[in-house]
C-alpha cells in the first residue's frame, strides 16, 4: 500500500486538498483568503481530472482541467475585483453604514 | 517503483503544507505565497501523471498570473496587519468548521478507498498537440463558453472600476 | 341550456372586471353594473332551477381543464335538485342585497369598488353552487374568502375592521388548508373528484369493506369538514365571525348570514356520500353543530350590540344545519340553509337600516320604540323574527322542527339541547326586537328616520319569502323540497309529521316569547339586573362569549408571537448578524476591524456544507452495510 | 474528431453569441447619451431570436459529440429565456438613469448570461453544463455589485461571489468524481444507462451528491440557500429578478436533467433514494422559506424568502420522478416555473416604477399604494395574488398541478406539507396585500409615479398571462407535457412508467 502509488492516492490528496480549502472558507476571517482557498479545492478538483485521466487514458481529463484553469482565473478576476469595490467603498463611507442592510 | 512512491509521497507533503499554510498563515501575503507552493506541488503532480502540457500552464496561468494578480489586490489594499487565523473562528464555529471539513474530506476519502476504481488504460500522450486537438475539436465548445465567459468577465470588471471612475 | 348554465357565475365576474376597469367613470353608476350582472344570472339561473326541478335531471356541462397522459381534470358545471334550490336562494337574496347597498352604501369613498367585490363575491359563490367538481368548488370558495377579507375591511380607516378583515381571512384559512388536504386525500383515495363519480365511486369504496379505505375515508371526510367549521364559524373557529361585523351591513347580511357561511353547510351536503356510511364522521358533525349551536346562543343572549346578536345567532343556526346533516337529515339541513338565509338576510338589513336611520348607533340598549319611526323595517323585522324564533306557519318553522325530528329519532341528547336552543332562540330574538322596536326610545337624543325606498322595498319583499319559503318544505305541500334535493345515492325517506315534536318546540318557542316579554316588555315583570345577578358566572361567560377569545390569545397567539419573537431574532441574530459580519468582514479587508464575532457569512457556508455533508453520510451507509 | 457543430441544431446559441458581440461593439462605437439605443439593440435581437424559435421547427439531435442536445424540452426553454431576457430588459428600463455609463456593460452581462443559461437548457455534458452555470452566473455576480454603487450591492456580490466559487468548487469536484468513476463518461445519456444499471458505485455517488450541492446552491434549496435573502436584498431590483426568474429557471432546468439521468431508480438498491431525499428537501425548502418570508419587513428580502418556498414547490415536482406521477410532476414543474417568473418579473418591474418614482423597497414605502398609483397596485396585486397561490392565477394552477403531482406519486406526506406551506404564502401575500390597499399612505410617500404607454402594456400583458394561462392552462401545459414527455422518456429507466401510467 505504501510503495505501490496508486490512482486512488492521488485522489486521497486531492480530497485532502479540498477539505483543507474548504476549512479555509469555512475558517477564514478575510474574503481574500477565501478566495485563495476556493482557489485550492478548485486544484483538488483538477488534480482529480488529471489523476482519473492518467488512469482511463483518456485526454479529456486534461482538456477539462485546462478549461476549468480558466474559469478559476475568471472567478479570481471578479472575486478580486469586487474585493476591491468593497474595500474602496468601505473606505469612503462610515462602516457602521453598513448594517442598513436589515433582515 | 521506488521513485514515484518519493514523488508522490513528497508532492503530497509539500502540498498539504502549503494548504494548510494557506488556512493558518496569520499573514496575508504569507497565505498567498502558500497558495504558491501549492501550486507548485500540483504542477508536479499533473507531471508525475503524465500531463506535462498542464503543468506548464498550472505554473505559467496560476503561479505567474493569478497568483500575482492576488499578491497585486494585497498591496494595493495595502493588507499589512497580522490576522487571526483559525483562532479567529471561535467557539461553535471553529468546532464545526473542522467537523465539516473533516466530515466531507473523509467521506470522499472512504467512498474512493471503497474501491471500485474503474478499469485502467495505456495512458495517452499529454503533450501540448495531443490536448490541443481535443481542445479545438470535440471539446471547442468548452472553449467557446469559456472565451465568451473570460470576455464578459473582462467587459464586467472594466464596468465595475470604470463606475467608480467615473463618479 | 347546459353550456349556458355555465354562464351564471360567469356574468357577475364580468360585471366585477367592468367595474373595477372603470371605476372612477361609473361612479354613481356602478351599481347598475353589479346588479344587471346579477339579474341576469339570476334570469339564467331561473330558467336552470325551473328546468332541474321540474324535469328531476340535473344540467350539466365540462370541459377537459388539465391533460397529462391518460388522466384529466374535467371542470365543468352540475345542477342538481340542491344545487338549483341554492341557485334560487343565492340569486334572490344576493340581487335584494346588492339593490338594498346602494341605498346604504350611498356616498361611500369607494362607492363603486364596493359594488366590484359584491360582484366578485356573487361569481364566487354562483361558481361554488354550481361546481361539479371539488376544485373548481375550492377556488369559487377561495374567490369568496379573498372578497370576504376585502369587504370586512372595507372601512379602511378603521383599524379595528382591518384587524377584523384579518382573523377572518386566517381563521377560516386555517379551515381551507384542512379541506385542502381532505381534497387530496379523497383524490388519491377515491381517485376522483368529480361530484358525481364520487357518489358513484365512494359507497363502492365502502362496500369493499377495507379497514386502510374507510379510515382513508374518514379522515378525509373530517378534513372536508374543518373547512366547513372554519367558513360556517363552528366551534372552534367561530370566533372570526362576530368581528366581522365590522364590515358594511349589506356584507355581514349577504356573506356572514345568507350565503358564504352558509357554503360551509352546502359543503357537507356536496360531498355527503363521504360522510354517509361513515358513522364516526357523522358523529362529529352532529356533536360539533349542536355544541356551536347551544353555545352561540348562549352568548347571544347577553349581547348588546344589535349586529353581534345577529352574528351570534347566525352562528347557532348555522350548527343547528350542521346538526342536521350530522343527523343524516340531509334535507332538512339544507331546507333550513335555505329559510335561514331569507329569514337571516332581512334580520341583517333590517338591522342595517335600523343602524342607518338611528346614525350608525349600534347599541340596544340606546334605542327603543322604532316602531313608530321606522314602520316598514319594523314589520318586516318582525316577520323575520317570528321565523326565526319558529313561530308557526313561518319559514323557521318548518325547517327547524324537520330537524328537531330527526334529533329525536336520532340523538335524543341533540334534541334537547336543539329545543333548548330553540327556547333560546325564541328569546335572545324577542328581547332585540321588543328592545329595539317597542316601549319608549332611551336615548332620545338621536332623531331616527326611515330609510329610503330602495333600502325598504328589497326588506318588504323579503319579508315574503321569510313568511311563506317554507311552505314548499312543510307537510302542507308534502315535503316538496325535500324530495327535489334528495341526492340519488341516499336511500329514500319517508316524511312524517310528528304532532308532539312540533308541539313540543313550539312550546318552547313561546316560552321564549314570554319570557323576553316579561323582562323586556312594556311592563317588565322580571328585571334583567337581577337574572344577571341570579346568574353570576353564568352571566358573565355569556357576556364574555366564554372567554374563548382571551383563551385563544393566551393558548394560540401568544405562543405564536411568541415564536414570531423567536424566529424574528434568529432572523435578526443569524441572518442580520451575519450582514453585519459581511460589513467587518470588510473593514477586515480596509484593515479597520479585526475581529468578527460568530454569526456571519460563515455560518451560511456551515450551513451550506452541513446539507452535503448530510447526504454524503447518507450514501457512506453503504460501506457499512 | 471534429467540430461537429450543428448548426441547425445550435443557431439560436450561435446567435445569442452575435449578439452579445454586436452590443458590445455597439457600446464601443456609440456616444454615451445615445447608450438607450443598446436597449433597442438587445430587445430587437431577442426578439429575432425569440420569433425564429417559435416559427422554426425545434430540430431533435445532438452536436457536439453529444454534448449539446436540442429537444422539444430545451427549445421551450430557450423560448422562455429569452421571454425572461425581454423582461429582465425591460425591468432595466426604469433604471436607465440610474445606469448611466454602464448601460452597456450593463446589457452584455445580462445577454451573456443569458447565453450561459440557454446553453445549460440544451447540456447534455456535465463540464458543458458546468461552464454553462459558470458563464449564467458569474456576470450575474458582477451586475449585483454593478448596482447601485452602494455597500448594499458591493456586499451582496462579495457573498454571492464568494457563496457561488465555492458551490462551484463542490460541483466541478463531484463532476470529476462521476465522470471517472462512471469510466469516463461525461454524457447525461450515457450516465443515465450506467445509473440503471445498478453501475453508480460508491464514489460516483458522493461525486452525484457533490454535484447535486453545486445545482442546489444555484436553486436554493434548502439548506443550500442561505445566500439568497442578502443577495437578494442587496442586488439591483432588475437583477433580483433576473435571479429570482431567469437564473433559478436555469438552475432547475440543469437539476432537472441531472435528476432524469442520475436520480430515477435503477436496478438493485440505490445508494441514496433521491426522489426520497428530493421530496424531504423539497419539503423542508418549501416551509423553511414561506415561513421565513413571514417575518420580513424589505419587500425584496420577503420576496427573496418567498423564492425560495417558491424552489420547494419546484422541487417537489422533482421528487415524483419514477412514480406514476412522474410526467405531471415535471410537467407541473415546467408550468410553474413560468408563472412564477412571469410574477416576478410583473411584481419587480412595479418595483422598479415605483422605484424610479423615488420609492424605496421596504413594505412600508408601498403603503396605500393602492391609492397613489392604482394601476401599478394592481398589476403588482396580480403577481403577488399569483405567487400566493389565489386561484384562478397561474400560480394556484401551477400549485394544484404540483399537488396532483405528489398525490399521483402516493407521497400523501408531501402534499400536506405542501399545503402547510401554502398557507404560510397567504400570510405574506396578505402582509403585501395590506400594504397596498388598507394602509393609508404614510407622509411623505411618493405619489403617482409615472407609467408611460409602453409600461403599461408590459404589465397588462404580463397581468393576462397570469390570468388567463391560470384559468386555461392548456396551451401552455400541452407542448410542456410533450416535450417532458419526449426528454424523460429517452430514458430505460422506470421513467417510463410515468408516460404511460398516467
Amino acid at each position: 500500500m505504501i510503495t505501490e502509488i496508486t490512482t486512488t492516492h492521488w485522489i486521497v490528496l486531492a480530497a485532502v486538498l479540498f477539505g483543507i480549502g474548504l476549512l479555509g472558507v469555512l475558517a477564514r476571517r478575510n474574503a481574500l483568503v477565501i478566495l485563495l482557498s476556493v482557489e485550492l479545492m478548485l486544484n483538488a478538483a483538477n488534480l482529480v481530472f488529471v489523476a482519473l485521466g492518467h488512469h482511463l487514458g483518456d485526454v479529456q481529463g486534461q482538456v477539462i482541467a485546462m478549461v476549468v484553469m480558466a474559469i478559476a482565473a475568471a472567478e479570481a478576476t471578479v472575486g478580486l475585483a469586487v474585493i476591491v469595490l468593497v474595500s474602496r467603498t468601505c473606505r469612503t463611507l462610515n462602516p457602521d453604514e453598513l448594517t442598513e442592510l436589515k433582515g | 517503483m521506488i521513485p514515484e512512491f518519493i514523488l508522490f509521497w513528497a508532492t503530497a507533503a509539500v502540498c498539504v503544507v502549503g494548504a494548510l499554510g494557506v488556512v493558518f498563515a496569520p499573514n496575508v501575503v504569507h497565505a498567498v505565497l502558500s497558495l504558491l507552493v501549492v501550486l507548485f506541488g500540483i504542477a508536479v503532480g499533473f507531471f508525475a501523471l503524465g500531463s506535462p502540457m498542464l503543468a506548464a500552464m498550472q505554473i505559467i496561468i496560476y503561479a505567474g498570473a493569478v497568483v500575482v494578480m492576488f499578491l497585486f489586490v494585497v498591496m494595493l489594499l495595502d493588507i499589512t496587519e497580522v490576522l487571526p487565523s483559525l483562532g479567529g473562528a471561535r467557539g461553535v464555529l471553529a468546532v464545526l468548521s473542522v467537523l465539516g471539513a473533516v466530515a466531507l474530506t473523509f467521506a470522499i476519502v472512504a467512498a474512493v478507498t471503497s474501491g471500485g476504481l474503474p478499469a485502467q488504460a495505456d495512458a495517452p500522450g499529454g503533450d501540448a498537440a495531443t490536448v490541443g486537438w481535443g481542445l479545438y475539436t470535440d471539446h471547442v465548445i468548452l472553449l467557446l463558453l469559456a472565451a465568451i465567459l473570460l470576455t464578459a468577465a473582462a467587459d464586467g470588471v472594466v464596468g465595475l472600476t470604470q463606475r467608480r471612475e467615473s463618479r | 341550456m347546459n353550456i349556458l348554465a355555465a354562464l351564471i357565475p360567469v356574468f357577475p365576474l364580468l360585471g366585477f372586471a367592468f367595474i373595477i376597469l372603470n371605476g372612477k367613470r361609473l361612479g354613481e353608476r356602478a351599481p347598475i353594473v353589479a346588479v344587471g350582472a346579477s339579474l341576469i344570472s339570476a334570469v339564467i339561473a331561473l330558467f336552470a332551477y325551473t328546468r332541474v326541478l321540474a324535469t328531476h335531471t340535473p344540467l350539466s356541462w365540462s370541459f377537459e381543464w388539465i391533460a397529462w397522459g391518460e388522466g384529466a381534470i374535467r371542470m365543468g358545471v352540475h345542477i342538481d335538485g340542491v344545487g338549483a334550490v341554492m341557485l334560487f336562494m343565492v340569486t334572490v337574496v344576493g340581487t335584494l342585497i346588492e339593490i338594498y347597498a346602494i341605498g346604504y352604501m350611498k356616498g361611500d369613498y369607494y362607492y363603486s369598488r364596493f359594488f366590484a367585490y359584491m360582484s366578485l363575491f356573487m361569481a364566487g359563490m354562483l361558481g361554488m353552487v354550481v361546481a361539479d367538481n371539488m376544485l373548481l368548488l375550492f377556488v369559487s370558495w377561495e374567490i369568496m374568502g379573498l372578497c370576504s377579507y376585502f369587504l370586512i375591511g372595507f372601512y379602511t380607516a378603521k383599524p379595528s375592521a382591518n384587524a377584523a378583515g384579518i382573523k377572518a381571512f386566517l381563521t377560516t384559512r386555517l379551515g381551507d388548508v384542512g379541506l385542502m388536504m381532505g381534497i387530496f386525500l379523497l383524490w388519491w383515495t377515491a381517485g376522483t373528484i368529480n361530484f358525481e363519480e364520487l357518489g358513484l365511486v365512494v359507497p363502492q369504496l365502502q362496500m369493499l369493506g377495507m379497514d386502510h379505505l374507510t379510515l382513508a375515508l374518514t379522515i378525509a371526510a373530517v378534513l372536508i369538514f374543518v373547512g366547513t367549521i372554519g367558513k360556517s364559524a363552528q366551534f372552534p373557529l367561530h370566533v372570526w365571525l362576530p368581528d366581522a361585523m365590522e364590515g358594511p351591513t349589506p356584507v355581514s347580511a349577504l356573506i356572514h348570514a345568507a350565503t358564504m357561511v352558509a357554503a360551509g353547510v352546502f359543503l357537507v351536503a356536496r360531498t355527503f356520500m363521504v360522510f354517509v356510511n361513515f358513522p364516526d364522521a357523522l358523529e362529529l358533525v352532529a356533536v360539533v353543530g349542536g355544541f356551536t349551536a347551544l353555545f352561540a346562543a348562549l352568548i347571544a343572549l347577553t349581547q348588546t350590540d344589535i349586529k353581534r346578536v345577529l352574528a351570534y345567532s347566525t352562528l347557532s343556526q348555522l350548527g343547528y344545519m350542521v346538526m342536521a346533516l350530522g343527523l343524516g337529515a340531509y334535507a332538512a339541513g339544507i331546507f333550513h340553509l335555505i329559510t335561514h338565509a331569507f329569514f337571516k338576510a332581512l334580520l341583517f338589513m333590517g338591522a342595517g337600516a335600523v343602524i342607518h336611520g338611528y346614525h350608525h348607533v349600534q347599541d340596544i340598549r340606546r334605542m327603543g320604540g322604532l316602531r313608530h319611526s321606522m314602520p316598514r323595517t319594523h314589520i318586516s323585522f318582525l316577520v323575520a323574527t317570528l321565523a326565526i324564533a319558529g313561530c308557526p306557519l313561518f319559514s323557521g318553522f318548518w325547517s327547524k322542527d324537520e330537524i328537531l325530528l330527526a334529533a329525536f329519532h336520532g340523538n335524543r341528547i341533540l334534541w334537547g339541547v336543539g329545543t333548548f336552543t330553540a327556547f333560546l332562540t325564541a328569546f335572545y330574538m324577542f328581547r332585540l326586537y321588543l328592545l329595539t322596536f317597542t316601549g319608549r326610545q332611551r336615548d332620545t337624543a338621536i332623531r331616527p328616520h326611515e330609510s329610503p325606498r330602495v333600502m325598504t322595498t328589497p326588506l318588504l319583499i323579503l319579508a315574503v319569502f321569510a313568511f311563506g319559503i317554507g311552505f314548499p318544505g312543510s307537510p302542507l305541500m308534502h315535503f316538496w323540497v325535500q324530495g327535489a334535493i334528495h341526492p340519488s345515492y341516499l336511500p329514500h325517506t319517508e316524511h312524517a309529521v310528528n304532532l308532539g315534536i312540533m308541539g313540543i318546540s313550539t312550546a318552547a318557542a313561546l316560552l321564549g316569547f314570554v319570557l323576553a316579554v316579561l323582562m323586556y316588555g312594556p311592563s317588565p315583570k322580571i328585571l334583567p339586573e337581577r337574572v344577571a345577578a341570579g346568574f353570576g358566572k353564568l352571566y358573565q361567560l355569556s357576556l364574555h362569549k366564554f372567554y374563548i377569545d382571551e383563551i385563544y390569545q393566551s393558548v394560540i397567539i401568544a405562543p405564536t408571537v411568541g415564536l414570531a419573537r423567536l424566529l424574528f431574532g434568529f432572523d435578526q441574530g443569524a441572518i442580520d448578524g451575519s450582514v453585519n459580519g459581511t460589513g467587518r468582514g470588510v473593514r477586515l479587508i480596509s484593515g479597520a476591524a479585526r475581529w468578527l464575532t460568530a454569526g456571519n457569512l460563515q455560518w451560511y457556508a456551515i450551513t451550506f456544507l452541513a446539507g452535503a455533508v448530510g447526504l454524503a453520510l447518507i450514501a457512506l451507509r453503504a460501506l457499512a452495510g | 474528431m471534429g467540430y461537429d457543430l450543428r448548426p441547425d441544431l445550435t443557431w439560436p446559441e450561435i446567435a445569442m453569441l452575435m449578439l452579445v458581440v454586436a452590443v458590445m461593439f455597439a457600446d464601443m462605437i456609440l456616444r454615451p447619451e445615445r447608450r438607450g439605443l443598446l436597449f433597442g439593440l438587445s430587445a430587437a435581437g431577442l426578439v429575432a431570436i425569440g420569433l425564429g424559435m417559435v416559427l422554426s421547427p425545434h430540430g431533435v439531435g445532438t452536436a457536439f459529440h453529444g454534448a449539446h442536445m436540442a429537444d422539444g424540452f430545451s427549445w421551450l426553454v430557450k423560448i422562455f429565456m429569452t421571454c425572461v431576457l425581454l423582461t429582465v430588459i425591460l425591468v432595466t428600463w426604469p433604471f436607465l438613469d440610474r445606469l448611466r455609463s454602464v448601460v452597456g456593460t450593463h446589457l452584455i452581462l445580462v445577454l451573456a448570461s443569458g447565453l450561459g443559461m440557454m446553453a445549460l437548457a440544451s447540456s447534455n455534458s456535465l463540464i458543458v453544463m458546468f461552464i454553462a452555470l459558470e458563464l449564467a452566473t458569474i456576470p450575474l455576480m458582477i451586475l449585483t455589485a454593478l448596482g447601485r454603487g452602494d455597500s448594499q450591492a458591493h456586499e451582496a456580490g462579495l457573498k454571492f461571489l464568494i457563496f457561488g466559487a465555492v458551490a462551484s468548487a463542490f460541483t466541478i469536484f463531484g463532476i470529476a468524481l462521476v465522470w471517472g468513476y462512471s469510466g469516463g463518461l461525461m454524457n447525461l445519456t450515457d450516465l443515465r444507462g450506467v445509473v440503471a444499471a445498478g453501475g453508480a458505485g460508491l464514489p460516483m455517488t458522493i461525486g452525484v451528491v457533490m454535484l447535486f450541492a453545486g445545482l442546489a446552491f444555484k436553486t436554493a434549496i434548502a439548506p443550500f440557500h442561505v445566500w439568497v435573502p442578502d443577495v437578494y436584498q442587496g442586488a439591483p431590483t432588475p437583477i433580483t429578478a433576473f435571479l429570482a426568474g431567469g437564473s433559478k429557471a436555469a438552475g432547475f432546468t440543469a437539476l432537472l436533467r441531472v435528476a432524469v439521468a442520475l436520480f430515477a431508480p435503477g436496478e438493485g438498491e440505490a445508494i441514496i433514494d433521491w426522489p426520497l431525499a428530493l421530496a424531504i428537501l423539497a419539503g423542508l425548502t418549501a416551509v423553511l422559506g414561506n415561513m421565513a418570508a413571514i417575518w420580513q419587513t424589505d419587500l425584496k428580502r420577503l420576496l427573496a424568502h418567498a423564492s425560495v418556498g417558491h424552489a420547494g414547490f419546484l422541487l417537489m415536482g422533482m421528487a415524483v420522478i419514477g412514480t406514476a406521477g412522474g410526467l405531471l410532476g415535471l410537467s407541473a414543474l415546467a408550468y410553474y416555473l413560468v408563472f412564477y417568473a412571469a410574477a416576478v418579473a410583473l411584481v419587480f418591474f412595479c418595483m422598479g416604477l415605483v422605484s424610479r418614482a423615488g420609492g424605496g423597497d421596504l413594505l412600508s414605502d408601498f403603503e396605500g399604494l393602492g391609492r397613489r398609483s392604482p394601476a401599478i397596485a394592481a398589476a403588482m396585486l396580480v403577481g403577488v395574488l399569483s405567487m400566493g397561490g389565489i386561484p384562478p392565477l397561474a400560480g394556484f394552477t401551477g400549485k394544484i398541478l404540483i399537488l396532483a403531482a405528489t398525490v399521483k406519486g402516493e407521497l400523501i406526506w408531501l402534499t400536506f406539507i405542501a399545503g402547510f406551506a401554502m398557507v404560510l404564502s397567504i400570510v405574506y401575500m396578505l402582509m403585501i396585500l395590506r400594504a397596498l390597499y388598507l394602509l393609508p399612505p404614510r407622509e411623505g410617500a411618493v405619489t403617482g409615479a409615472r407609467l408611460g404607454r409602453w409600461e403599461g402594456a408590459a404589465l397588462i400583458i404580463l397581468s393576462l398571462l397570469l390570468i388567463v394561462f391560470g384559468a386555461v392552462p392548456g396551451p401552455v401545459l400541452d407542448p410542456i407535457r410533450e416535450a417532458m414527455q419526449a426528454m424523460a422518456g429517452l430514458s430505460p429507466t422506470e421513467i417510463m412508467v410515468a408516460a404511460t401510467g398516467g
